[in-house]
C-alpha cells in the first residue's frame, strides 16, 4: 500500500510540522505532540482538551481554535496519546478556571486521561471528564468496553466549546457536555478497510460484494456484514439505527460524516438519503453538517450521527467558531 | 538460582525488547484481525524506549528496574497497553521496595501484585480475552519461570476461543471468536523471555 | 469497485439534492443542475460563473457564496456541462454587470463555455471569460490541448470573486481574474487512480512500487512514471516543477491540495515538506490552504499550486468568503 | 438508392443509439487508456435522447433530422464530444436546408461542410488522433457508404499508432501511443450504422 508519507514512525511528527505552518492561529509543540489555541491559556475561561489516535483528522486538531477546543493532544495512529502529553496540554492552556477532558470511550482513551487527570489534579487543576460514547453499532453492556465514541465528539467540542467561550464554569461546561454526549447517536458502516502505516495494507479484507455495517473509525472490523447495496438502503438503516436508540422529541443536528476515502460527490447523495429517511420518519432537522471530520484515514465509508437539541443547544451550534476544520460567525 | 537482582530484570527487558521488536509484526497482525493493527508496533515502541533507558543509567535495584520500565510504558506507548503494561510492572516494582536483591519468590508475589492492578485498572477478569488469559496463569505458576511460560502461552492459545468482553475486540462480538487476543500473546512473549533469562544463569 | 450511491446515472442528480438540503446559503436547481447563491442575483454585481465534470468537489458547487462564485454548472462525471445549463446560471445569476466565466482549459470546458457565452450574448448579458491553465506538467504546445486547469482554479475564484465582490467592473474582474491565472503554476501526483461510477473501477492501473507525476483531475495517467518514493522526494519534484516554471519574484499562495483518497493527516506531512522545499529554494509564503479543494474522486494523490500575489492580490485573498468549503472573514 | 429522406436518417440515428448503447463500455474502456473514461456513457446518454426525441416529434426534413440530432448532442453530452458531433450534424442539416429528399451526394457534402466545422471548431488537423481521423476519410468516401464505413474503421485503427496533438490524450504525450482514439472508434460506429442502414434500403 502506498502512502505519502517519509515513513511510518514520522508520520505523526510531519503532520504536526505540517499543521504548525498550516494554521497560524495554532501554536504545535512538535516535540511534545500538543495543539494549542495560539492565545492559549485564554485567561478567566475554563479550557477544553481532547485528543485520542491519529487518523481521524480533522478531529481532534483541525477543532483547536476560538469557541472549540483549546488544546489536542494526537497519539500515534489509531492509538491514544500518553499521560505526559495529556498533562502537558492541560497545564498549558489552563487558564485558572478549570479544564474539561473530552474523551471517546475506548478502553485506551479512558486510562490514559484518567492517569492525566490524576496528574493534573496533583498539580492543582480541577480537571472534569466527558465520555462520549455515541456508537450505537456497540451493545452497551457488561460484554464489551461500552459504546466506542465517534462523531458525537465533534457535537460535544463545538457546544462544549461554545459555553466556555461564553465564560461557564467548569460544571456547567461539563454539565452541558455530558447532556450533549447523551443525546448523540451514531452509526457508521464502510465499504472498505482503512490502511495504516504501522500495518502497510488494508486492516482487514473485505470481498467485493460485501460491506461492514457498524464500523468504528479505528480499522476494526464492524458488527455484520452484508450484501453491497445501495445508498438508499444503507442511509434506511444507519437512520433508523440512530432513532430507535435516541428516540428523539425534538430537532436534530445532523452529521454525514466520510471516513475519508469516499468521494464528497458520493457524500452529498448518501446525505439526500439521509434526509429523506428522516422525513420518513417524522424528524425534525436544524442543522447539517456533511464532510470529512471524523475520519479513519483512508476508509471508504461513511457514518450518520445525530443530536437532539434545545433551544440552548442551538443558540450555541450558531455561536462563532474558528478552527482550521470548523469555522462560522464573526 | 534462588536470588533476582537488579541485572537479571535488565536482561529479562532488553529480551523482551529483542523479542517484540522481533513479533511486532505478528502482534499488529492479531490486533488488526479484531483490533486496530498497533499493538505490535506500540509495545515496541515502548519497550525499545525501555531497554535505551536501562542501558543508559541502569537503576540498580530491582524494584527500581520494574518502576522505571512501568513509567517509561506508560509515557510512550500509549492505548489500552501502555497504561496495562505500565502498571504492572510500576505496581511490581513497587512491591519489590529498596532491596538488591530478592528472591524468586518475592518477584512472584510482586508480579502477581502487578496483575492484579492490572485487572483494577482495566475491570476485566479471566475469561474476558485479553491480556489476562496469559498474566494470571504466569503469576500463578511463579516462581517456577518455565511452568509460567508455558502457562502464559497456553493461556494466550486458550483465547482464540473466547468471546471478548473488554477491549475494542469486544465491539466485534462474536466475530472476534477464532482469533488470539494480541495481548495475550505479547503476555507470553513476556513470560518467554523471563523463563529464557532465567535458563541462563 | 463499491461506491456508495444508487447508481450511475444518478450520482450528480442524488449529490445535487444532497447538496441543497446541506446548505441553505445556496439555491440549486437540481433539474437544470445549476447552483447559486441563495441571494442571486446581486444587483450591480459582475456575476461569476464556473463549472465543469463532477467529480472534483468541493469544486466548484462548494465555492458558490459571497465573495467567490455566483453560480457553478456541475457536468457528469468528468464531462463538462452543457451550454443550456451554463447559459441558464448565466442568466439567473446576471446581476446586471456583466458574467465573467471561469474556465478550467480543457477542450469540452472550452466549447461548452464558448457556445453558452455566445447564447448570452445573444440574450444581452455581456460574457468575459479567463482561462484556467495553471499545470506545469503539460507542455505548451502546438502538440497538445494547452495546459490543463487544476489547483489555480481556485485563486482565480476567490480572488476574483472578492474583486467582484467590492463592486469592480466586470474588465477589471476579468483582467485580476486572467493576471491570476497567468501567476498559477500546479503540479500533480497520484498513488492511485480514482474510480469513476461509469466505469465501475479505478481508470488506470498503477502497480504497487510505482507514482504517476503529472496527473491531471481527471483520472487520466500522467506524463510519467516512476518508482515509489517519500513525501520529501515528491515535495522536492513537485515544488520544482511549479516554480522552475513560474520564477516568482514575489510571495506565494500555496495550496497543497488532496486529491480525495489521501488522509488529511498525509496531507499536512506533505505540506511540512512542501514548505521544506520552498524554503530551501528561497520562495517566500503568504498563505497557506492545505486540504482537498480540487479532487478527483476518489484518487490517492496529491498537487501543489502556488500563485504569485501582489499586495492587492493578498487584499482579496483576505477578504470574506462564505461558502461551504471555504469560509473566513465576517 | 439515389434519395434520403427523413424517415432514413431517423432509421439511422436509430441505429447509432443502438450500437453506442452496445458499445459504451468499449468506448469507455478505450477513453480510459488515454483520456477519462466516459467517451461510451457521454455519447450513449446523448444517443438515447436523440432516439427518442426523434421517436416522439419525427422532423419532417433530413434536414431538420440532422439539426434536431445535433441540437440534441450538445445539450445532452457534455465533454468535448457533445459540441464536436453535435456541430458536426447540425451543420449537416443546416446545409440540407428545407427539402423532403436529397441525392445522397447532397447527403454527402453535407456531412463533409459538418465534418469541416468540426474541423474548426477543434482545431484538429488530420493525424492529430481524434474523431477526425475516421471522419474525415469517411465522409471523403461518400456517397458510398459502404466505402465510408470502411475508410472510418481504416482511419480509427490507424490511429492506434498515433501521438495525440489535441483533446486530453495530449496531456500523454508519447503514452497516448499504442491506444485507439475513442472519439474515432464512435466515429466508425457511425459510419457503419451508416452503412448498415442504405444497405437495407
Ligand atoms: N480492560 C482491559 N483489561 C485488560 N487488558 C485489556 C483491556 N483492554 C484491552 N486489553 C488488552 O490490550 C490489548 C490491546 O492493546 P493495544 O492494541 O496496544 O491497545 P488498543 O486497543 O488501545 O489499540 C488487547 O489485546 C487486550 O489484551
Ligand atoms: N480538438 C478536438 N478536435 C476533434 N476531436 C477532438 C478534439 N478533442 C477531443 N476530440 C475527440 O473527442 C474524444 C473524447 O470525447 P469525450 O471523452 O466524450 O470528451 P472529453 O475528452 O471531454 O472527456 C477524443 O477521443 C477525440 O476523438
Ligand atoms: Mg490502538
Ligand atoms: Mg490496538
Ligand atoms: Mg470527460
Ligand atoms: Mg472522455
Amino acid at each position: 500500500m502506498k502512502m505519502l508519507i517519509n515513513g511510518a514512525e514520522r508520520v505523526v511528527a510531519d503532520a504536526l510540522r505540517g499543521m504548525a505552518e498550516a494554521h497560524p492561529g495554532l501554536a504545535v509543540d512538535v516535540d511534545n505532540r500538543v495543539i494549542t489555541r495560539s492565545d492559549a491559556p485564554v485567561a478567566d475561561k475554563v479550557a477544553l482538551v481532547s485528543g485520542g489516535g491519529s487518523g481521524h483528522e480533522p478531529l481532534h486538531g483541525g477543532f483547536v481554535g476560538p469557541g472549540m477546543l483549546d488544546a489536542a493532544c494526537p497519539g500515534e495512529v489509531f492509538t491514544s496519546p500518553v499521560p505526559d502529553q495529556i498533562l502537558r496540554a492541560a497545564t498549558s492552556v489552563h487558564g485558572g478556571r478549570g479544564v474539561l477532558f473530552v474523551v471517546k470511550n475506548y478502553t485506551g482513551d479512558v486510562l490514559n486521561f484518567d492517569m492525566a487527570a490524576e496528574l493534573a489534579e496533583d498539580e492543582g487543576i480541577e480537571v472534569a471528564k466527558v465520555l462520549v460514547q455515541d456508537d450505537v453499532a456497540v451493545t452497551d453492556s457488561l460484554y464489551t468496553a461500552g459504546r466506542r465514541g465517534t462523531g458525537g465528539t465533534l457535537f460535544v467540542e463545538k457546544l462544549a466549546g461554545a459555553a466556555a467561550e461564553e465564560g461557564a464554569p467548569l460544571d456547567r461546561v461539563a454539565g452541558l457536555a455530558r447532556r450533549v454526549a447523551d443525546s448523540s447517536r451514531s452509526f457508521g458502516v464502510a465499504l472498505g478497510a482503512p490502511s495504516t502505516p504501522a500495518k502497510g495494507g488494508p486492516t482487514f479484507d473485505l470481498p467485493a460484494g460485501e460491506l461492514e455495517f457498524g464500523i468504528g473509525i479505528h480499522g476494526e472490523p464492524g458488527r455484520e456484514r452484508r450484501a453491497m447495496t445501495g445508498a438508499a438502503e444503507i442511509a434506511d438503516v444507519s437512520v433508523a439505527a440512530v432513532l430507535d436508540d435516541l428516540k428523539p422529541t425534538g430537532p436534530l443536528l445532523v452529521l454525514v460524516n466520510g471516513m475519508g476515502g469516499t468521494p464528497l460527490l458520493e457524500l452529498y447523495g448518501f446525505h439526500a438519503e439521509v434526509r429523506r429517511a428522516l422525513r420518513e420518519r417524522g424528524a425534525e432537522v436544524a442543522r447539517t453538517l456533511v464532510g470529512n471530520y471524523v475520519t479513519s484515514l483512508d476508509m471508504a465509508g461513511c457514518s450518520v450521527t445525530v443530536c437532539q437539541v434545545d433551544e440552548e443547544l442551538l443558540r450555541l451550534w450558531d455561536a462563532p467558531v474558528s478552527t482550521p476544520a470548523l469555522r462560522w460567525g464573526r | 538460582m534462588a536470588q533476582v537482582d537488579a541485572a537479571f530484570l535488565r536482561r529479562w527487558l532488553g529480551r523482551v525488547s529483542e523479542a517484540v521488536g522481533r513479533e511486532a509484526g505478528r502482534l499488529t497482525e492479531l490486533d488488526s484481525a479484531i483490533g486496530d493493527a498497533d499493538h505490535g508496533h506500540n509495545l515496541r515502541r515502548g519497550f525499545d524506549a525501555v531497554a535505551a533507558g536501562l542501558e543508559n543509567e541502569p537503576p540498580a535495584t530491582p524494584g527500581a528496574v520494574l518502576a522505571f520500565a512501568g513509567r517509561t510504558l506508560i509515557s510512550t506507548v500509549g492505548g489500552a497497553a501502555g497504561p496495562l503494561y505500565g502498571t504492572l510492572l510500576r505496581r511490581a516494582g513497587k512491591a519489590l521496595g529498596e532491596e538488591r536483591e530478592v528472591p524468586d519468590e518475592r518477584l512472584g508475589e510482586a508480579l502477581r501484585t502487578g496483575v492484579d492492578a492490572v485487572g483494577q485498572l482495566g475491570g476485566a477478569k479471566a475469561g474476558d480475552k485479553t491480556m489476562l488469559d496469559a498474566l494470571l496463569p504466569a503469576v500463578a505458576a511463579l516462581p517456577d519461570y518455565a511452568a509460567a511460560a508455558q502457562a502464559a502461552r497456553e493461556g494466550a492459545e486458550a483465547t482464540v476461543a473466547l468471546r471478548a468482553r473488554k477491549g475494542r475486540a469486544s465491539y466485534l462480538g462474536e466475530r472476534s471468536e477464532g482469533h488470539m487476543d494480541p495481548g495475550a500473546a505479547s503476555s507470553a512473549l513476556l513470560f518467554a523471555a523471563l523463563a529464557e533469562v532465567a535458563a541462563g544463569e
